[in-house]
């Protein structure tokens, strides 16, 4: 089975005030039709801007897009050919972000908006979408479609306003949906809708999708796969269950701990310390300061070191020969 | 994106370290540093006029009538009297800062006043205040100015008198919508709940926050306000001749367009190059007291 | 086109070359931008002074036909004889559509212009008392509408601003407050008691006593006085129509106009004259009130002539082919005393300060040849003229010898009232910088007020007040008349309140003459009285300079204050 | 909404009795009455001046001449110019006329222009096209009206001799469209600059802001093509702020017109409040300042409305 898409090598940057942010650091992975990716990150880890520069959709400048090779359905796809890339989004790769009332224009009702986007994409006149643009909503579980066509962006709330999103995904068909934290902006019972949603649409339609979470029981739920992010970089990823039943690296360890403290309501675990300024990154492993097993080695970046089957892991604890000093 | 911003939050700092921002921010605006600059070298040449201008500004010499410019004793030319266009140009500075910033000192004070009671008491005295203000408003600056200066003579008091009447209500317009705004902030309203009496409410509570408006918005007007001045000297409305008026200069000048173009370009591009280094100083200040545009990239 | 530079360096200094032009033509000689603009430095600035005589005529020529396009430095007001004011409404327009009773020929490039010409009057008779005049009119004339001018149409026209409620009487029913009070500074003095018409053809004036300036000042203030308008007009909506319909006898009649910006006027076909209809078929007036306005007009082709052009800008028209024309004509900018003031009480200091002013420089430098230094208070065209008035000259040494012998050697300070524009002023501003920098060197220190024009008349109508030094007002006439209104002691406009009466003695002899030589021998006597006495100061007189394009044919700069444009054509 | 509309309408009748009052006040400050102006040099005849001066009403009570004149106006009667002897709504309803198409030229400039140069130096932002453009309108937005009018005129009407510099129209003809347009080249852009830069710098901001929202990235990630971003989407959402602040610029433009009416011989209503103020016709000045402030106020409502019909967040409310 080819990937679907095959990320390789991905290197991108911004200029600050306070020096270049390293955003993505040589981020390599890559998913199959019908797989499910998660990415898992603290913010600032890189795992937006990675999911971002899957259509190379961030605009540069400022963004510096130092290097990368994205393959897509055997295409490689090159930044700022923008009249190729704007058919690969929404038809190729959908997406649906963290805010999504936010992703909307304020000055437009929902259905123009809706219109607007599958205009691009499809031949056929609005008028006989709609249906199916009504059937779909509504089996995003959005009950007033109808109404909902009509209203500002600012009239719904969030939770519809993400179905929408997804809905609006899904009718152009795309061949990997990327979901960018999607019930992170939600209340509880939205988030517990809209998980439920893509989780059928998985079962349903076996559509590929990455999901980008820091929360990893969003992940864990929907993920085959999963790839844990710190700092720009790809630290650890392999199975979706080998890795949460196995955490390699002690950047996963952590997170795993402390999910599972909150979720017994245990006394709050948090990791140590924060997450590095990505304009400054300390030399040698990114998690170093943070590691409660940092040692010598650690002052030297490791590479992805094999770590089981189809398993890798950023970390000098994996070579036996780093071990040694 | 997020990684991007990198500013920490600002609640809670000392106003020292909040202030020191500000200036840091402004300091990194390269052209408002350039126009303070200019300002301030305007302003020493200015003050030193008497000793470091060649020519007596308003001393003719009959011989030297319409010299051009980067000739030898007068580089920047002379006029139709055969003056020197540099002493003109150095002693109209005299003029041109007062104009700016005296109606924007007069208008701010008054325009904070009136502002903020239209702002505070925005159902009553305030609203009142609104609709006279609102009056002014729909007078076209240019006939109300002119109207008020041939009612009391032209000269620098009139100009100064009728640029404050013209932008005190666009200053009392900014400063009564942050009023309104703050009226109903928290804190405000903590002050008032606490039993503060009005006075001590405007004096602490939102004066601090509105001065800062007034003083962008005054300074990028002072520019504006070089420039309006010399309309009044343009039409013969300003400062008494032969004290050198700029915009007078310009209405010299015109005369001879053809013939001796340098008359009215040389006061325009001073015009121009004090008004610009208002405007750039103006902008600088907006982006260094308004943290939400200093933290934008 | 090459010649060497030494030859273009010779026509740049001599002003037959431009600034320009001489750059243009080094660097076709191959000289580099360093040396031609060190080259440029070296030769003294064009225009700086000027010698220049300017011609009384464009090109003259036989022929009609044209537009011709006058671009006027200010608007004209009202298009009623009794009502408009001023020397540009008379000039554009009321003079071409209406005639005035008595006339003047102001187009002879040789000669005077007082001697009255025959017009719609044929001959004007005086009666040996000096009481009555009788006028003999014009046979045959209508006004544009078709209706007769006779002797009812003129006693009509003068009954509208002659106020006969200071005789006791009515006054008729078109009788206008306002045109009364535009005209009663002549009306008032020449004491009119009567007013009769024997036939159609005769009028007979009947004053209470000799008034020697009677006829020659019924032109005056344009054809103001004597301007004759159709009665059948007024009768249709009043004052309103006339001004809105202008009907008169003239060689043009009113076509349309955009008050403040255009009027046109077309040919009168019905003239009653043959020999003087118009020449060209059509007017246009425009408004341009900004100087460099009307000199990009004229330049643009929109423009065949421009009043009043800026002086600094006439040697590069004259360079591009234009012709610049000037006249001699009544006008005098003057200054008035205030003898209010102390300093002013001692003749010595008033004559000192007149010879501190540097008239011939002034109208030399300032005005480049535009105008000439004044030498009398009465106009250049007025027979009572003289430049053997005994104005002295300027000299500083004996301005301060003056000025010790009155004990003021260390000078003293007062104001100078201007307007900074407005009818016929001239720069006034740049004058005042002008003489209050000469007055400089023998110790007066003048400080400059001005204001805007209306302002500076109600200020000036009123009289100077105390702590204003000196005023000043541009006027004169080519009657004789003139020195009556600034000079005698009950005069309102003797804005100064000079006191001394010997003026108002002079001025009455001069005024019951019986013949004009009297007369005339009188005024001069009164304008050596005041080269004496030092309470009005003549400064210039403008020659009233005219810039008109070369298609302009017959073009002849008028001797007065107002035009005739009758003979002039345009060269399509 | 409509309550709103109805509520603003209606009190722009107070603002203008203000206006006229405030103005009405302060002509009769201004010294020299239209009785002087009328006179001329006569006006040294002190018995003159009063006659007049009776004969115009202007010796008595100025809230009587006052309460004369707004009964006069309410039905529709302006009076008789002193100047010109006309009726003033026979000599303003022209100069208005040309007034309002400078301003529409001007406008046309500094809309058209205004964000042609906001929306691309938002888009190249820091480029160097964007410092240039910034540095250019901000230079023009420092520099005199009448200057910049006379710098126009000597480059293009006399140095080139491209463009008239003079009128509406060409005195010679009757007016064509095309003259018209052609005379309108040059003041409508020495008038435009200020609006122009301000425009400029409005949008340019806006759309700074508005093309790093999110709805923009998300219009970009569900492939629509960089126009409708730009243009659909950003600009939109720039629209009532540009509009709002447009409105303003009317008003300005329609003050601004005065210098430039000067400068360009430019027969509008600017030129003729200036005359007017010269020549003490306070007839004239009255009603011409009336109709120029209710345009202004009038310009600003529309934009003010504007501005809320096209922000649903506001309209809804």
């Amino acid at each position: 089975m080819t990937a679907l898409l095959e990320v390789s090598g991905l290197t991108v940057r911004f200029g600050s005030p306070s020096g270049e942010v390293h955003a993505v650091e040589d981020v390599s992975f890559a998913i199959s039709s019908g797989e499910s990716l998660g990415i898992v990150g603290e913010s600032g880890s890189g795992k937006t801007v990675t999911c971002m520069s899957l259509s190379w959709l961030l605009p540069s400048p400022p963004t510096r897009y130092v290097g990368g090779r994205i393959t897509f359905k055997g295409e490689e796809l090159r930044p700022h050919q923008e009249k190729r890339l704007r058919h690969i989004r929404g038809r190729g790769i959908g997406m649906i972000f963290q805010n999504s009332r936010l992703s909307f224009d304020p000055a437009y009702r929902m259905g123009a908006q809706i219109a607007e986007v599958l205009r691009a994409h499809l031949p056929q006149p609005w008028r006989e979408l709609r249906p199916e643009v009504i059937q779909t909503l509504q089996s995003c579980n959005i009950a007033d479609a109808e109404a909902v066509l009509d209203k500002y962006p600012h009239e719904v709330s969030g939770g519809v306003a993400q179905r929408v999103s997804i809905a609006l995904a899904l009718l152009i068909r795309p061949d990997l949906l990327v979901a960018d934290e999607p019930t992170t902006s939600l209340d509880l019972l939205s988030q517990i809708e809209v998980l439920a949603l893509l989780e059928k649409l998985r079962r349903e339609t076996g559509l590929a999708m990455i999901l980008v979470s820091h929360d990893l029981s969003v992940v864990r739920r929907i993920a085959d796969r999963v790839v844990i992010m710190y700092a720009g970089r790809i630290v650890e990823q392999g199975p979706a269950e080998a890795i949460f039943s196995d955490p390699r690296h002690p950047y996963t360890q952590g997170l795993l701990f402390s999910a599972l403290q909150k979720r017994e309501g245990g006394r709050l675990f948090e990791l140590p310390g924060t997450p590095p300024d990505l304009a400054a990154l300390p030399s040698g492993c990114s998690f170093r300061p943070r590691c409660p097993h940092a040692f010598a080695a650690c002052e030297e970046m490791p590479a992805l070191l094999p770590a089981g089957p189809a398993r890798e892991a950023r970390c000098h604890l994996l070579d036996p020969a780093a071990r040694r000093d | 994106m997020s990684a991007a911003t990198t500013a920490p939050a600002v609640t809670g700092e000392l106003p020292r370290s909040a202030r020191r921002q500000a200036l840091a921010a402004f300091m990194r605006d390269r052209m408002a540093v350039v126009g303070v600059v200019v300002l301030l070298l305007a302003v020493i040449v200015t003050v030193l006029a008497p000793l470091i201008s060649p020519y007596d500004p308003t001393e003719g010499d009959d011989d030297n009538i319409l010299v051009p410019p980067f000739s030898p004793g007068h580089i920047l030319g002379t006029d139709t009297q055969g003056r020197d266009m540099l002493a003109r140009i150095l002693f109209g500075a005299r003029l041109a800062f007062p104009e700016a910033i005296i109606p924007v000192a007069v208008a701010g004070i008054i325009g904070l006043i009136l502002g903020m009671i239209g702002g505070y008491y925005h159902r009553t005295v305030g609203e009142a205040v609104m609709r006279v203000l609102d009056v002014l408003f729909a007078i076209p600056m240019v006939l109300l100015a002119i109207a008020i200066a041939a009612a009391l003579g032209s000269g620098l008091p009139t100009v100064v008198l009728s640029m404050s009447i013209v932008i005190t209500p666009y200053i009392a317009r900014v400063v009564s919508t942050t009023t309104a705004q703050l009226r109903s902030a928290t804190f405000v309203e903590a002050a008032r709940v606490s039993g503060f009496g009005d006075g001590r409410i405007f004096w602490r509570e939102i004066l601090p926050h509105v001065i800062p408006a007034v003083v962008v918005y005054g300074t990028t007007n002072m520019g504006a306000m070089v420039v309006f001045a010399a309309g009044f000297g343009f039409l013969g409305l300003g400062a008494q001749p032969p004290t050198p008026d700029w915009g007078a200069m310009i209405a010299d000048g015109m005369h001879s367009l053809d013939s001796a173009p340098w008359v009215s370009t040389v006061p325009g591009i001073a015009i121009v190059i004090i008004a610009l280094a208002f405007n750039y100083v103006g902008d600088g200040l907006r982006v260094a007291l308004d943290p939400r545009l200093r933290t934008r990239l | 086109m090459t010649r060497s530079v030494d030859g273009a360096l010779t026509d740049l200094v001599h002003g037959k070359l431009s600034r320009r032009d001489f750059a243009a033509h080094a660097a076709a000689l191959g000289l580099s931008v360093t040396a031609i603009s060190a080259l440029l430095r070296s030769a003294p600035a064009e225009a700086a002074a000027s010698d220049a005589v300017f011609p009384i005529t464009g090109p003259m020529q036989d022929g009609s036909g044209g537009t011709l396009v006058v671009g006027q430095e200010s608007n004209w007001d009202v298009l009623d004889p009794c009502l408009g004011t001023g020397a540009v409404t008379w000039r554009t327009c009321l003079y071409q559509i209406y005639e005035s009773l008595v006339a003047r020929e102001m187009d002879n490039p040789s000669g005077l212009s007082d001697p009255i010409v025959p017009g719609i009057t044929k001959s004007i008779d005086r009666s040996s008392d000096g009481k009555t005049y009788t006028f003999h009119l014009q046979d045959g004339v209508t006004f544009s509408d078709g209706t007769p001018f006779d002797a009812a149409a003129v006693m009509w026209n003068v009954e509208r601003q002659w106020d006969q409620s200071k005789l006791g009487r009515k006054n008729a029913p078109q009788f206008d407050t306002t045109a009364a009070a535009v005209r009663s500074w002549f009306w008032n003095p020449a004491q009119m008691v009567s007013m009769t018409s024997p036939n159609p053809g005769t009028v007979v004036f009947e004053l209470a006593k000799p008034f020697a300036p009677f006829v020659s000042g019924m032109p005056e203030s344009g054809l103001g006085t004597m301007g004759m308008s159709s009665p059948a007009v007024w009768k249709t909506g009043g004052t309103a129509a006339i001004a809105a319909h202008p009907i008169g006898t003239g060689p043009f009649l009113f076509e349309s106009q955009s008050p403040g910006d255009q009027l046109n006027i077309v040919k009168n076909p019905k003239y009653w004259n043959p020999a003087g209809a118009a020449k060209a078929d059509r007017i246009i007036f425009k408004a341009l009130t900004d100087p460099s306005t009307r000199v990009a007009a004229l330049r643009g082709g929109d423009a065949h002539v421009i009043f009043a052009p800026p002086t600094e800008e006439i040697a590069s028209l004259q360079r591009e082919g234009f012709i610049v024309t000037a006249r001699a004509n009544p006008h005098l900018w003057y200054m008035q005393l205030n003898a209010h003031e102390p300093y002013w009480k001692d003749r010595r200091v008033r004559q000192a300060f007149f010879m501190s002013i540097n008239r011939n420089a002034m109208a030399k430098r300032l005005m480049r040849g535009t105008a000439l230094p004044a030498v009398s208070i009465n106009g250049r065209t007025c027979p009572s003229w003289t430049d053997q008035a005994g104005y002295p000259e300027h000299n500083i040494k004996a301005a301060k010898q003056l000025l010790a012998d009155a004990g003021l050697e260390k000078g003293f300070e007062t104001t100078f009232q201007i307007p900074t524009g407005g009818s016929g002023e001239m720069d006034p501003v740049g004058m005042a910088e002008w003489i209050a920098r000469d007055a400089a060197q023998v110790g007066i220190k003048i400080k400059l007020q001005t204001m805007e024009w209306i302002s500076y008349l109600h200020a000036w109508a009123g009289g100077m007040t105390a702590g204003i030094g000196m005023n000043q007002q541009s006027w004169g006439m080519t009657s004789i008349y003139w020195p009556n209104l600034p000079l005698r002691t009950t005069s309102a406009l003797n804005v100064g309140h000079q006191p001394d009466t010997r003026f108002d003695v002079l001025l009455d002899q001069a005024n019951s003459s019986l013949d004009d030589e009297t007369a005339i021998a009188k005024y001069r006597a009164v304008d050596a009285l005041n080269a004496q006495e030092m309470w009005l100061l003549p400064i210039v007189n403008d020659l009233a300079p005219v810039v008109i394009s070369p298609k302009v044919r017959n073009f002849v700069h008028s001797s007065d204050w107002w035009w005739d444009f009758k003979k002039v054509w345009v060269q399509s | 909404m409509l309550a709103y509309t109805a509520q603003r309408v209606l009190s722009i009748i107070p603002t203008l009795i203000g206006v006229s009052l405030v103005t009405f006040g302060l002509l009769h400050l201004v010294p020299g009455g239209p009785a002087l102006a009328m006179l001329g040099m006569a006006a040294s005849d002190p018995k003159a001046v009063a006659a007049v001066t009776k004969e115009l009403g202007l010796d008595r009570s100025l809230p009587e001449q006052y309460w004369i004149w707004l009964k006069r106006a309410v039905t529709g009667n302006f009076g008789t110019s002193t100047e010109f002897h006309v009726p003033v709504t026979a000599l303003l309803f022209p100069k208005l006329e040309h007034t309002l198409i400078l301003t529409a030229g001007s406008l046309f400039y500094a809309v058209v222009l205004g964000l042609m140069v906001g929306i691309t130096t938002a888009l190249y932002h820091r480029s160097l096209y964007d410092r240039l453009a910034m540095l250019l309108t901000l230079i023009g937005a420092s520099a005199p009206v009448f200057w910049i009018g006379l710098l126009l005129i000597y480059l293009f009407a006399i140095r080139l001799g491209w463009l008239p510099a003079l009128g509406m129209a060409s005195p010679l003809g009757p007016p064509t469209v095309l003259g018209v347009l052609k005379h309108l080249i040059l003041p409508a852009f020495a008038n435009s600059i200020i609006s122009l830069a301000v425009i400029a710098r409005i949008v340019r901001s806006g759309m700074m802001e508005a093309l790093v929202q999110p709805y923009i990235l998300a219009a970009r990630a569900r492939g629509l093509p960089r126009w409708r971003q730009v243009v659909v989407h950003a600009f939109r959402n720039v629209l009532p702020d540009a509009i709002n602040i447009t409105g303003l610029q009317v008003g300005f433009l329609f003050g601004g017109a005065l210098f430039v009416e000067v400068v360009f011989g430019w027969p509008g209503l600017g030129y003729l409040i200036y005359s007017s103020i010269q020549a003490r016709d306070y007839v004239t000045l009255q009603a011409a300042v009336l109709i120029v402030s209710a345009a202004f106020i009038f310009v600003n409502l529309v934009a003010d409305l504007a501005r809320m019909a096209l922000d649903p967040r506001e309209a809804r409310s």
